[in-house]
């Protein structure tokens, strides 16, 4: 059977991995309203791509460099207050995009595909892949952790927080730098569309029934899993591609928790 | 600066300006936070009085003058307007553990003792506005900070409660010795309690002992009619016209009005 | 039988006939996807990791095969034709505008080399359209022989005379297309994507520019414009555009001018896979060319 | 509901009920809003109150019983906390234009007559607290309304301005014949010009004219001590505790507690 | 000459046309932090084009209805209060694709230039082009100017708005699907990278210049055109493709902005 193959239980284990980093770390992205990032730095893979030819080194380094120019700008851009996240990351996004197919229309004769990092594929991961997603995640996982506290405490105030002598501005920059980070090795191994949904998704669903952030975490982390099991499973029953199997099931779980979340309120309300 | 020979001040600001888009908000002003003592500074709406606080919790830099801040100083602060939105579920318990973790009877009994040990597991965004400054006071009074910042933290209380939260603020600071610094409008409160109060319109108006500083004559100028029509409030009819700063002072009582303001 | 997966239709193409009556072989890309916005189904995965033997161009056309190559299929089931023995390599042309003169080598500007063994262009500058070139798909033919008979020694006699046998429908569609080209040899054209020039170079046609390199590199106005006045000043009479992709931009070269706009399929995307869409394919090129530049617009 | 007999009301709330996550914030509430008149809501901090004005706004649908809004009827309203991100530019000045255009000096009238005629060209979010109480009551007023709902209006406003504005709000009311709903916690301000004063502790405690209502032995019960510690404040030791809703008032004080209240 | 071609003019006057709609629009998208809006319908193409196989029709009117569907879900989702807008968009952008790519996967045979939407091509503008977009452009002007004030007050304070008898669930869904409708055709003609650029980058542009919410709109149309006309000037001169040459003069517009609202406030202080 299907089941047996390797290739199998390691599109899995990627899947878990990544979806138990990425739902406490995506609770932060919605808290923070930084949905946009994942797709701000997939927009600039192109130019991280085209910085990696013309400095002649690895693409990966590239884009690695250019995610962490995004964090880095951002947090720089943040501390103007006049402007939303969401337009600073769609800034961001676009002009790095733009300027990566400026960059590449001089370097004539290249081909990129983009679309590679768009859809990525958890079937082709490779044990190598698997130490990568585990290695990054502990590591990220370690920081959110160690930073929880101060990170929850900018997100409620960031100037209530620095008035009581929390480094604001470096808080944030970890952050960043963490989301950069996964993401970037993320895209390169399971393709952004799963990244970011990971991110993103299970958090939002986690939100409706979770009254502390700790809960919160934990149950995106368990959304996470959860839409990696029932995706690859979708999967292998339909014969459809495993990322956006595992993307559906997760905005199937988003919708259920929605219903179940306006459920509940409605019985705490008829019983006030 | 008499009353701060005694002890080596929290902070410190010296001279500190600070101007927004052509109009100077704060001009020249002094002034010293010692350990066990509160400051209250009074003045009309728009002041500046919610700017020297940021100035003196390091969040608003001076454009011109100096701010020393002793080294490891805690703070406890509570901003004159916050407002959080739905995304964080976060309970009162929980925001109080935030960043410091405390036991849970700990934070239940801050919250009792402002008045709101019921709202311990509601999420904070529930709350109405009175509780949430009472949940304000209790989250910086729990942090047993060295420097307590209160931007009108009274605002939206009800009245038994101000009373209550006054005399919480008084007794706690007598245990454990920590600085003061109020902002408030409520007069009759402020005077209660206090070592030192600043009159604050853009410059230091006037300063010093509660006592003192109700006989100074930029004090009545800028509140003495408020203050006495405050007291005389039920039989008062209403015949003239009290507008705050920028108005109420003639521009060209600037600095130059307030000669009784010691040099810096 | 070996388990054997092939990339595109073409190479799938050449494929099914070297092993034409032992077994067929999988095609991962069917229909009109396209290769650039694929993604595997769980089949197209097993079916990779199960293969001993999987034929591929390379990551210059396949791309979305990068990964699985390297982390689903064995080692030495790998067959990246880009690197097979005998297939000459064009490197991408870097201008859209070319001097044309029947396909002989031109370096310079517009140039592009051929590259015979020991010198091939850097995977991210290879031109990938291998295929379109007999002489490259003989090669093809050959190297999935080779490897197909090192596989199974058992049917090596099969595969031989399916493989002389292939090679021989190649030189015969060869000499057709010749043949049905011949008039129209000279007659200047343009095309959409810079994707023939493997065919050019073998039928030494007067193609004079395309107006993008790749699919996904949208032009310049002014490079636009340099192919507008190219197919003004050098006459050309056609200029095709491909079934997957969006015709405006075909449109807007041609508009204003009488030049005719006909459709090229490189890919063999509206053909039925099997051992005669390889033949059908080349056909059907000489055969669109040959219509618009004799006088006929295609749609 | 003596007082509403004269006229149609603009609003007529008649056994609300409103409820959040088990408890109950709102019970068995009945409120009359009539042109003209002003009925202020008192109460301590987590009572209902500004849960009953959304109601009254149409912004909380209640859990039970019935809200008729007069047809036509148009709206002022000063909620309790607002606050305004920078990314939209925008002067005072034309905050006040929104959603109806007025003249540029009808702007700076209405502004200057709430005392803060020289914020006209700031931008919003640059306002000091009581400045932007200010600002939010101007442009409430100006829009010339049937219905003011003022929910604690004169947070963070000095105290010379709070009995201006408090005589203002009388004059226009008196001029336009708008009906006014106050939320405030200032028994004192509060007392003026109100012709009805609600005491709201979850349920309508008592109701009735501000004389009789201050002698109510429900109001006495809830503010009776506040109010008495109010006025002896500079003498004043502290030996005994008050607290808001829910720990004041004993469990058992339920609706029960109330027999004064009118029924339905 | 290059500027005697038609296909210039046409590109000119397509990216004028969408730049002085797109001004004012983008400036409710940056106060309201939509700025993921025109990335979600993007991402939605995908099910639209799936959708109009399905069902037999073009898939333009897929497209559209795919967006139409979006702007309700969302305007539906956020009347929970519970999630920022950016999240919602997020799971609506990714869960739609997902999904798309299902389908997609089921219908085999089937082609989708996911490209064209991607990058579109103001070059390949025809007069047929031009007339969509000014007929759409105006439809969209005239309903943004007679609820411009509407608008404004509902994103100042939705609450407030709502007390004060504006019908607020109205005009969002009508801002939405204003927008909904203009990227859908914009999306096909010029391409999701150029629209959703030139809603968020010359507004963002705008901001630092402007003191009321009418200045940044005329600022923001005034920007998008100087972009579109930089834009195009550099695609001529140089070899570089037309729509990421807007957006990248888009962006050096947003930096010089930056810059000069930076200077402006320096010396306003120092005069203070
Ligand atoms: N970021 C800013 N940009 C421009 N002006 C500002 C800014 N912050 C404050 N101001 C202006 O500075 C003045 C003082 O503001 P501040 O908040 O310090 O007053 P305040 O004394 O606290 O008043 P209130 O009693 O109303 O709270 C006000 O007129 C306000 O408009
Ligand atoms: N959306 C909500 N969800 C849960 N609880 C809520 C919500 N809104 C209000 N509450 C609760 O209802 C109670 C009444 O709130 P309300 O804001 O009406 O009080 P209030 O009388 O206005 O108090 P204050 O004087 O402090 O403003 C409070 O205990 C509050 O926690
Ligand atoms: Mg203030
Ligand atoms: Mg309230
Ligand atoms: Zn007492």
């Amino acid at each position: 059977m299907i089941w047996e193959a390797a290739f199998v239980w390691r599109a899995i284990m990627a899947g878990v991995g990544v979806a138990l980093v990425a739902g406490p770390l995506g609770c932060f992205v919605v808290w923070r309203r930084m949905a946009y990032f994942g797709t701000a730095l997939a927009h600039n893979a192109f130019l991280g791509i085209a910085l990696g030819v013309v400095l002649g080194i690895d693409p990966m380094f590239g884009i690695a460099a250019a995610a962490i120019v995004v964090a880095l700008l951002l947090v720089l851009l943040q501390r103007q207050h006049v402007l939303a996240d969401d337009t600073l990351m769609g800034i961001l996004a676009h002009g790095g995009m733009a300027t990566g197919l400026v960059v590449l229309s001089f370097l004539t004769g290249l081909r990129v595909d983009l679309l590679t990092y768009l859809f990525g594929d958890v079937l082709a991961v490779s044990w190598t892949d698997l130490l990568w997603i585990y290695g990054a995640g502990a590591v990220t996982l370690g920081a959110l952790v160690a930073l929880w506290r101060w990170l929850l405490m900018v997100s409620v105030h960031a100037e209530l927080a620095a008035a009581e002598g929390i480094p604001v501005l470096l808080v944030r920059l970890a952050f960043m730098l963490m989301l950069a980070v996964l993401v970037a090795i993320a895209m390169k191994i399971v393709g952004i569309l799963l990244i970011t949904s990971m991110l993103i998704i299970p958090a939002a669903a986690a939100r409706r029934l979770a009254d502390t952030p700790e809960t919160m975490a934990v149950y995106a982390a368990g959304a996470g899993v959860l839409a990696v099991l029932g995706g690859m499973a979708g999967s292998m029953t339909w014969d459809i591609p495993s990322g956006p199997a595992i993307v559906v099931v997760a905005a199937i779980l988003f919708a259920l928790a929605q219903t179940v979340g306006g459920l509940r309120g409605l019985v705490r309300r008829s019983a006030g | 600066m008499a009353a701060t020979d005694n002890a080596e001040p929290l902070v410190r600001v010296r001279g500190v300006r600070v101007g927004f888009s052509g109009t100077r908000v704060l001009d020249d002003v002094d002034l010293d936070l010692a350990p066990g003592r509160t400051v209250t500074i009074i003045g009309p709406n728009g002041a500046g009085k919610t700017t020297l606080a940021r100035v003196v919790l390091g969040l608003q830099r001076p454009h011109a003058g100096k701010v020393h801040r002793r080294k490891g100083l805690s703070v406890g602060y509570v901003p004159q307007r916050f407002a959080l939105d739905w995304t964080l579920p976060i309970t009162v318990a929980h925001f109080l553990g935030l960043p410091k973790r405390y036991a849970r009877h700990t934070i239940g009994a801050a919250l009792s003792e402002v008045g709101v040990g019921y709202t311990q597991d509601k999420p904070v965004q529930s709350l109405s506005g009175g509780e949430f400054q009472r949940v304000m006071l209790a989250r910086a009074l729990l942090r047993r900070p060295n420097l307590l910042v209160l931007d009108e933290p009274m605002q939206g209380v009800d009245l038994g409660g101000q009373l209550d939260l006054f005399d919480l603020i008084g007794r706690l600071r007598t245990q454990h010795g920590f600085a003061v610094l109020m902002v408030s409008h409520d007069l009759h409160l402020v005077m209660r309690g206090t070592e030192e109060v600043v009159c604050l319109n853009h410059h230091v108006c006037c300063r010093g002992q509660p006592e003192s500083v109700s006989q100074h004559p930029e004090y009545l100028h800028l509140f003495g009619t408020a203050a006495a029509r405050a007291a005389a409030v039920y039989a008062h009819t209403h015949h003239h016209k009290h507008t705050p700063s920028g108005e109420v002072v003639p521009a060209e009582a600037g600095a130059d009005a307030c000669p009784e303001t010691e040099p810096q | 039988a070996p388990k054997v997966v092939a990339s595109v239709k073409p190479v799938h193409s050449l494929v099914a006939s070297v092993m034409d009556g032992v077994a067929t072989p999988e095609l991962l890309v069917s229909g009109g996807q396209s290769p650039h916005t694929h993604s595997l189904a769980p089949s197209d995965a097993a079916a990779l990791s199960r293969a001993d033997l999987v034929v591929w161009v390379g990551p210059a056309l396949e791309a979305f095969l990068t990964r699985p190559m390297a982390n689903l299929v064995d080692a030495d089931a790998r067959l990246r034709l880009s690197e097979a023995d005998g297939v000459r390599l064009l490197e991408t042309r870097t201008s859209g505008v070319w001097d044309g003169g029947h396909g002989h080598d031109h370096s310079g500007d517009g140039g592009g080399h051929a590259h015979g063994e020991g010198k091939r262009p850097p995977a991210d500058r290879t031109d990938p359209h291998i295929w379109l070139d007999p002489a490259n798909a003989k090669a093809v033919v050959r190297a999935v022989a080779q490897r197909l008979q090192a596989l199974e020694p058992a049917n090596a006699d099969a595969y031989a005379a399916n493989a002389a046998a292939t090679r021989k429908r190649i030189d015969a569609v060869d000499a057709e297309v010749r043949e049905r080209i011949a008039p129209v040899r000279d007659v200047p054209y343009a095309v959409f994507h810079d994707a023939y020039h493997y065919f050019e170079r073998r039928y030494r046609l007067n193609a004079v520019g395309s107006i993008t390199l790749s699919p996904e590199r949208r032009p310049s106005a002014r490079r636009l414009q340099a192919i507008r006045e190219t197919v003004g000043e050098r006459g050309a009479a056609c200029i095709f555009r491909e079934p997957q992709f969006a015709p405006q931009l075909v449109r807007t070269v041609a508009e204003g001018t009488d030049v005719r706009v006909g459709v090229l399929d490189p890919l063999g995307a509206a053909i039925a896979p099997g051992p005669d869409l390889y033949p059908k394919l080349m056909r059907g090129l000489a055969t669109s060319l040959r219509r618009c530049l004799g006088g006929k617009a295609a749609d």
